[in-house]
């Protein structure tokens, strides 16, 4: 019996097992209250596209996390923990210190068919970056991301204004019944939307007005990417893309409807 | 829609075949809902239970099922708590196991005791020295723990976690986990024991009764141990299920092994410890009660084979596998052994649930038998019914398998 | 203020959260645990002042006094009462939940004919129609009363209306516990008048089957005194008796005769005999030709006891005197047979038991009024009618005990139109025979008298008194067949009436429960202080009859056939029927508990003793050795049916090591509905004894 | 209870049952069921799932005819004095050992039902509501009203009647003693025995017919070596007796086992 209920005493058995159960009681509400709270506040504070990337990243198989630098050569079997985002690493500063960038190539580069404008850098979710004169920087699907969502169904794009972070979601798109959520390259305020037809999606004021691309994928690295990146979207699929060496031109209707969605989450790194 | 909610990068069945799937386990759960509301609303008439086999087929069934949901407690604290990591791959389907094997387990128990309503007075009148205060308390406590546990699954469904309140909240709980997953180590190490202490206690069944550390018979070790080693052989043998129905590979071999791994290790201590406590009981205990171990086996078919089959077939024999680290690397292997420690685990609670209450005590009393009722039976099967439902439709619509997506991608050799 | 969705939800979340904070769940929780043992269909004993009331137990003849605990005047237990000077504070099983009997389902409520309900006056006026009918037609058939309870003042009535008319007949089951002594009378020249056993003083009871230490004689004489005599037990079946007895003499079915004629053997030839009364016996000589013929060794093959332990029981019988013989039969088995008695009660002189302290006494019979006992209509037992005769038969089944089997009165009924009317509280037992169904107060309902029973060593009298109301519509059966035969008489007044004769008799002793004063009856003042005393708990009890000369005896009866009909069924009852043996290689004894062989109904918690535990067998279960029933091919548990020449019933079949081989036991009881009774299949043998027949059985 | 507290030395209410003299009536267990409101049997009931707080057992020699004998043994609760199997196992304290008495309560309002008492207990002497208890139409009235009947669900068994002792103590305390005197408080089993076969009493109060009873010779009690120390002795010069009910162990087959 409990205290203040007739005929209670207070026992060693009863002080122990009682003090043990509502210990236990209480730390198990009291583990639920932190997290709620926890999320109440990051919540608040806006962190919530950035807890969705990190979670998503966190679960994604340690093949798709493949350090930049292990792509290319560099190194050998890295894997990313800071959730692509090269801003933060280290080691990247380091190698970016003891070997400085090559020089550009002189043109267009290509990967198994998918052709990689220098004119602009690449983030590992399939979109490119390109530096405007006036500042602002556009925001636009790479060839293997284009063809695969061919003309979207249906694209949601940010309000200008619309303050977009790094591993953020960009813009939403709908294919196939199934939806994307593009990760937003560059931190900035969106500045003016475009579209599938437009070739580009954003253009984006980069915080801080200048833009730092430590992150994004030079046009010199996206070549080995790009070609991981096709093999992964063949693994998905379990067979071939290529057609006599060529990816094949309408991707999105190469894909069978079955791996529609893996096919979109390798592609666009979800979850 | 259904589309929707599935995971991104695992394929699933269509919603059709899902459903055919669904449709003959929602049709047993029924029925078995059908036969708890008749022993409900009717009373225990209903089963074939009486004043001598008080507890039948339900409380073995609750032994059972809490033994092998001991996956969930087991690798949550090998993961958290020890840090073995390759375990990631099954937490979240041990959770489920487990949720799926402790919810079942509470509903039974109401269903089981002759007053639902009072339910509660266990927590309000606790009489702190009964094995079954214990249970109750660690069971309930646990099953919150284990619901909580369940929830950042629930939340990591595809529709659900693009509520940005519930991802957040998701990660958050994810990151304390360890201390839940501590807690119900704790709590799971004290139930476990419990539902052994429950017979080992029992002076009046000398077949039960054994001496044991300050308050706790050595049942309730041996349950700890035995637990924790038929967990992992559980969610082994589960994850293998399903990778067969569902014809998809879920975890990398090494998991298998490793659950295999840690499964023989316990199962060979517990083997070992209870043939230490066997023959204890044969010397000591039971003649100081008056009883001659092998009277308790003088009846059909409870035969001295019982003792040799629990100890040796489904003890020693699938801990000898699961410990050669080649046999290991075999699915066949690795999946006989886990039948076979399962399938002991479930041998032992039958021998101390239905084998104690069929001895008899008095010297002028009978052995008795008992069949369980259609009711019972019923109630049985919508257990399971509801475990399978629970599991396939977490399976389908939550990410149980975290190397699924990763497997899944792996080249093939020939056109699958 | 706009709201939204998501204030509702944090509304209804917060009320949640709130809620848990009053006492509201927790009181509701609270009222779980007295809801769930306040339903409405669990009964609450409705509660009254509480009081002692004193009754006499009608169930069976013993007469029990019954100190009843009453609530709010209704009886809520029933015990024993201490002070009673032959009951001792005994009450049975069945006299414990006497109380429980007037709730009883089966009970009637209402007149029934033919299974359908009918007006209790329009059921009288068919009947008494049926009356002048058989008159005016010169019907020879007669008019018969079956009283299941001779001796009480129903049945003086029953005698007095029935003498006057001329095809009456006052009729009355078997003698039973009487039966002894019945038959010793037979053999005492003079008018012996009522007999009775001295069980105070007894020291041997040689028992041939009858239920000494179960549910025989007044319990409370027996079991309080246990340990002042011996029991020796001849009977067949493992009984309760058996199993306590000194010894348990286990004989083949339907052979006591020749057991008791060895035993006479063994006592003459040891000369273990009383001499003198063996001296006032005319027919020693004849009678010791006829025990000569029936030596132990030849007697074992009869009995299949050893001629050794023939001779062993012999001398344990008469090495501890006082000793008495008694027979009087099982009460599921019937009598046992007028030759058997008489082989006992000729064992009984010889051991010197008559007139002699601890052995058999004369005693006086209790009083009846005189305007009754004069020209009373003599008793006739039922199997004495011709049959075929009866054309209005009323059974008075109100007090019935112990079961006959409905071939018996059958057979006596004139055919094709002969009338049954049942007067019964229960449909039980006859009931379902009978045309007319006439609803009878039961134990507890209604005033009735508690005469001295058969084996009485003294007479005594006392009051059942009425502690609860009967239902509408029932009628008092003698009152229902005066209304009918035409005779006027309420049966209190003439029980007050009788009480008045007892207290002219001026003799004996009069017990007050309540303080346990004994004083003469000379002393109580009046009749009506009599009266009263009875009403409120008390009973009188005759003295003993002084010691008058021994008379002189006929051991083989004084009809002069005596030793022919003793030598015949000494031979074997069974081997005298016509059942060839080969067919029916068993032979059936059915068993019963007295009180409870199904003709009456039981208190539903019976079911303790029955269902519930096992402890005693329900009607139609047979038990067998499980040699016999794996040579019948039968199992433990099995369902089984029963053959003998007069047709088949089903029973459940158990194994029992302690039933003898070759034998099935079968319980006479309560047994399950929609069953054929064993009994019915019993071998009549001409009404005198349906103990043993020959049958078989097998699974179904 | 405050009464209580002013008795100098706790009684130990027990009994000593004489086989010898058991004819296996069954009038202890009508009385029982009388004094309890133990309801009939429901239809389907048997022996296993029948309610009767005091069972009397056959037991036998194990021999054949004419071999063979019979003894009746009235089996209720026990009243274990140390280590009560079934006090310490109720996980809500619906079970009670009463300090005063030594009577081994059970309170069926706060029974959940778990039945692990049941399971708990050698003696098999408690028993479960398998059904609501049902008296016919009217039968009602004949309940006694110091005992509640209980509902579905629940487990009872024997107290000694309870209810009988408290009426007794009311009395004693209404003639203004303390505790009632030996006699004034006897179960209805013990009432009711035709052949006075229970003897009951104070097992602490060494001049009690019952305590002296126990001491005398050719008494045993009921799985003694459990170490469980039940009040109830048996009392028989039968060897056969003592030894069937001494042996270690049951018996094997079904059909020799009865009531």
């Amino acid at each position: 019996m409990f205290p203040g209920i007739d005929g209670f005493e207070w026992t060693p058995g009863h002080l122990i097992f009682l003090g043990i159960f509502y210990t236990v009681v209480a730390v198990v509400f009291l583990t639920l209250a932190l997290a709620a709270v926890r999320a109440w506040r990051s919540y608040r504070a806006n962190r919530a596209e950035a807890i969705r990337w990190q979670a998503d990243f966190h679960d994604l198989p340690a093949r798709d996390r493949a350090c930049r630098h292990a792509l290319t050569g560099e190194m050998r079997e890295r894997v990313c923990e800071l959730g692509f985002d090269c801003r933060r690493c280290e080691t990247h500063a380091r190698l970016l210190e003891e070997r400085p960038p090559a020089q550009a190539p002189a043109a267009d580069t290509e990967a198994g068919g998918v052709r990689l404008p220098l004119d602009r850098l690449y983030h590992r979710g399939h979109t490119w970056v390109r530096p405007e004169k006036d500042g602002t920087v556009t925001v636009g699907l790479d060839e293997l991301a284009s063809r695969l969502m061919g003309t979207p169904d249906r694209v949601r794009l940010p309000k200008a204004g619309r303050r977009i972070s790094v591993n953020g979601t960009g813009w939403r798109m709908w294919k196939h019944g199934s939806d994307v959520r593009v990760l937003s390259p560059v931190d900035g305020e969106v500045a003016a939307t475009g579209g599938p037809e437009a070739g580009w999606y954003l253009k984006v004021k980069p915080a801080e007005g200048r833009l730092d691309a430590r992150h994004l994928l030079r046009p010199d690295e996206a070549a080995p990417w790009m070609r991981r990146e096709l093999e992964r979207v063949q693994w998905t699929l379990g067979h071939s893309l290529a057609d006599g060496g060529v990816m094949v031109q309408n991707l999105s209707e190469a894909v069978p409807a079955e791996a529609w969605d893996a096919v979109c989450a390798g592609v666009f790194l979800q979850v | 829609m259904d589309r929707a909610l599935i995971s991104r990068g695992v394929r699933r069945c269509s919603p059709r075949q899902f459903l055919l799937w669904l449709v003959p386990w929602a049709a047993l759960a029924a029925f078995g809902a059908y036969s708890a509301g008749l022993c409900l609303v009717r009373g225990l008439n209903q089963t074939n239970m009486d004043n001598r086999f008080a507890f039948g087929l339900w409380i073995f069934l609750d032994l059972t099922v809490i033994a092998l949901g001991a996956g969930a407690f087991f690798t949550g604290f090998l993961l958290y708590i020890l840090k073995r990591h390759e375990l990631k791959a099954v937490i979240n389907s041990a959770v489920v196991i487990g949720f799926v094997c402790y919810s079942g387990a509470v509903v039974v128990l109401m269903v089981d005791v002759g007053q639902p309503l009072r339910a509660w007075f266990t927590f309000w009148h606790p009489n702190v020295h009964s094995m079954l205060t214990e249970v109750t308390f660690c069971i309930t406590c646990y099953l919150t723990v284990l619901a909580i546990e369940y929830l950042p699954i629930l939340l990591k469904n595809r529709k659900i976690r693009q509520v940005p309140s519930f991802l957040v909240f998701e990660f958050e709980l994810h990151k304390v986990m360890y201390v839940l997953a501590g807690v119900g180590t704790f709590l799971s190490f004290f139930h476990q024991g419990s539902l052994g202490g429950l017979y080992g206690v029992l002076r009046g069944r000398p077949f039960a009764f054994r001496e044991g550390f300050a308050i706790w018979p050595s049942t309730f070790f041996l349950f700890i141990l035995s637990a924790a080693a038929a967990g992992p052989a559980f969610i082994l043998l589960t994850t293998w299920l399903v990778s067969k129905i569902s014809r998809k590979r879920l975890v990398k071999l090494e998991v298998m092994a490793e659950l295999g791994r840690i499964s023989g290790v316990l199962l060979i201590v517990y083997v070992l410890a209870k043939a230490v406590d066997t023959l204890v009981w044969i010397n000591e205990t039971a003649p100081a009660t008056g009883f001659a171990a092998h009277q308790f086996y003088a009846w059909r078919p409870f035969g001295t084979w019982i003792l040799f089959a629990e100890i040796v077939v489904f003890g020693l024999a699938p801990a000898l596998v699961l410990l050669d680290e080649k046999k290991r690397q075999r699915t066949g292997w690795l999946v006989g052994a886990a039948v076979l420690v399962c399938s002991g685990i479930g041998l032992n609670r039958f021998v101390l649930t239905i084998q104690t209450l069929a001895l008899p005590t008095l010297p002028f009393d009978a052995f008795l038998s008992y069949t369980p009722s259609w009711q019972e039976v019923g109630t049985f099967l919508a257990v399971i019914a509801y475990g399978v439902l629970v599991y396939s439709l977490s399976f389908r619509y939550l990410p149980l398998f975290p190397q699924e997506r990763e497997l899944a991608e792996v080249p093939r050799v020939s056109g699958d | 203020m706009k709201v939204g969705r998501r204030d509702l939800f944090k509304f209804a979340a917060g009320s949640v959260a709130g809620l848990a904070i009053t006492p509201v769940p927790w009181k509701l929780l609270e009222d779980t645990a007295l809801w769930s043992q306040n339903w409405s269909w669990i009964p609450r004993p409705p509660r009254g002042e509480i009081g002692t009331k004193f009754t006499a137990c009608t169930l069976c003849p013993a007469g029990c006094a019954v100190r009843a605990r009453c609530v709010g005047g209704q009886p809520v237990a029933l015990a024993g009462v201490a002070e009673h000077p032959a009951t001792r504070g005994v009450l049975c099983a069945l006299g414990l939940a006497g109380h429980h009997l007037p709730y009883h389902p089966l009970r009637v409520r209402q007149a029934l004919r033919g299974g359908r309900p009918v007006g209790l006056d329009t059921a009288a006026a068919e009947i008494a129609a049926a009356l002048v009918e058989m008159r005016r037609s010169g019907s020879k058939n007669l008019v018969a009363v079956l009283d299941e309870r001779p001796g009480r003042t129903a049945s003086w009535l029953y005698r007095r209306w029935l003498a006057d008319m001329p095809q009456g007949r006052y009729v009355t089951p078997p003698e039973r516990e009487g039966a002894t002594l019945a038959a010793l009378a037979e053999l005492i020249e003079g008018d012996a008048g009522p007999l009775g056993l001295d069980l105070e003083r007894v020291r041997t009871i040689l028992s041939f089957g009858a239920p000494v230490l179960d549910g025989w004689s007044t319990p409370g004489r027996v079991l309080r005194r246990r340990e002042r005599f011996q029991i020796v037990q001849v009977e067949t079946r493992y009984s309760r008796t058996a199993a306590l007895a000194d010894q348990w003499v286990p004989i083949r079915p339907g052979t006591e005769a020749a057991f008791a004629l060895a035993l006479a053997h063994v006592l003459i030839e040891e000369r273990l005999y009383d001499e003198a009364a063996a001296r006032r016996a005319g027919d020693f000589a004849a009678y010791r030709k006829v025990a000569g013929e029936f030596p132990p060794e030849r007697v074992a093959g009869l009995s299949g006891v050893a001629a050794e332990q023939v001779i062993q029981t012999a001398r344990l019988v008469a090495g501890r005197r006082p000793a008495i013989a008694v027979g009087g039969g099982d009460p599921g088995g019937g009598p046992l047979g007028r030759e058997e008695e008489m082989a006992i009660g000729g064992l009984n002189l010889l051991l010197g038991g008559l007139e002699r302290d601890g052995g058999i006494v004369r005693r006086r019979a209790v009083p009846a009024p005189k305007e009754l006992e004069a020209g009373a209509a003599p008793v006739t037992e039922i199997q004495d009618l011709p049959n075929g005769s009866v054309g209005l038969l009323f059974i008075d089944a109100s007090a019935a005990v112990d079961a006959l089997p409905w071939r018996l009165v059958e057979q006596k009924l004139a055919s094709g139109k002969a009338l049954v009317v049942s007067l019964a509280a229960y449909r039980a037992g006859y009931a379902g025979h009978a045309d007319y169904l006439i609803p009878a107060p039961m134990y507890l309902e209604s005033l009735q008298d508690v005469p001295a029973p058969a084996d009485a060593a003294e007479a005594s009298f006392s009051l059942s008194t009425a502690l609860v109301a009967p239902p509408q519509g029932v009628v008092e059966p003698v009152e229902f067949v005066g209304r009918v035969t035409g005779n006027a008489g309420t049966l209190s007044d003439w029980i007050k009436r009788r009480a008045a004769a007892v207290y002219r008799t001026g003799r004996g002793t009069v017990t007050t429960y309540t303080t346990g004063k004994v004083e003469p009856l000379a002393e109580v003042g009046s009749a009506e202080k009599f009266w009263n005393a009875l009403t409120e708990g008390a009973c009188w009890q005759d003295e003993r009859v002084g010691g008058r000369a021994a008379p002189g005896v006929a051991l083989l009866g004084r009809h002069g056939d005596g030793a022919a009909r003793l030598r015949r069924a000494a031979a074997g009852r069974l081997d005298a029927g016509e059942a060839p043996a080969g067919q029916y290689p068993l032979v059936l004894a059915p068993f019963g508990w007295r009180g409870a062989t199904g003709n009456t109904a039981l208190s539903p918690v019976m079911s303790k003793v029955y269902q519930e535990s096992g402890l005693r067998r329900a009607g139609n279960q047979a038990a067998v050795h499980p040699a016999t029933g794996a040579a019948c091919g039968l199992t433990d548990g099995c369902r089984g049916v029963i053959e003998t020449q007069c047709g088949s019933c089903g029973v459940a079949v158990f194994f029992d090591p302690a039933v003898m081989p070759g034998v099935i036991q079968v319980a006479v009881g309560p047994e399950p509905p929609r069953t054929r009774s064993v009994l019915e299949v019993c071998d009549l043998e001409g009404g005198c004894s349906w103990r043993a027949a020959r049958a078989r059985i097998w699974k179904v | 209870m405050t009464m209580d507290t002013k008795r100098k030395r706790p009684a130990r209410y027990g009994m000593v049952i004489d086989v010898d003299r058991c004819t296996g009536c069954g009038a202890c267990m009508i009385a029982c069921a009388v004094e309890n409101n133990v309801p009939p049997a429901q239809p389907e009931a048997t022996d296993r799932t029948g309610i009767t707080w005091v069972r009397v057992y056959q037991i036998h020699n194990g021999a054949s005819f004419p071999e063979n004998r019979t003894a009746f043994v009235p089996v209720m609760c026990q009243q274990c004095g140390h280590q009560t199997p079934c006090v310490s196992v109720c996980p809500q304290q619906a079970v009670d050992v009463d300090r005063e008495t030594g009577i081994v309560g059970q309170m069926p309002q706060r029974c959940l039902g778990c039945r692990y008492c049941m399971a708990a207990c050698p003696y098999h002497a408690r028993y479960f509501n398998w059904w609501d208890p049902v008296w016919p139409k009217g039968m009602e009235r004949t309940l006694n009203p110091a005992v509640a009947p209980r509902m579905r669900g629940v487990v009872e068994k024997c107290n000694f009647c309870q209810g009988r002792l408290h009426a007794a103590r009311e009395r004693a305390a209404a003639a203004g003693r303390a505790e009632p005197k030996p006699g004034e408080y006897v179960p209805a089993c013990v009432e009711a025995c035709p052949t006075a076969a229970i003897t009951f009493g104070d097992l602490a109060d060494e001049n009690s017919a019952a305590a002296e009873q126990a001491r005398g010779g050719n008494t045993f009690r009921l799985l003694q070596k459990l170490g469980t120390e039940p009040k109830v002795y048996y009392r028989s010069s039968r060897p056969w007796v003592h030894q069937v009910a001494q042996q270690d162990f049951g018996r094997r087959k079904k059909e020799e086992i009865r009531g």
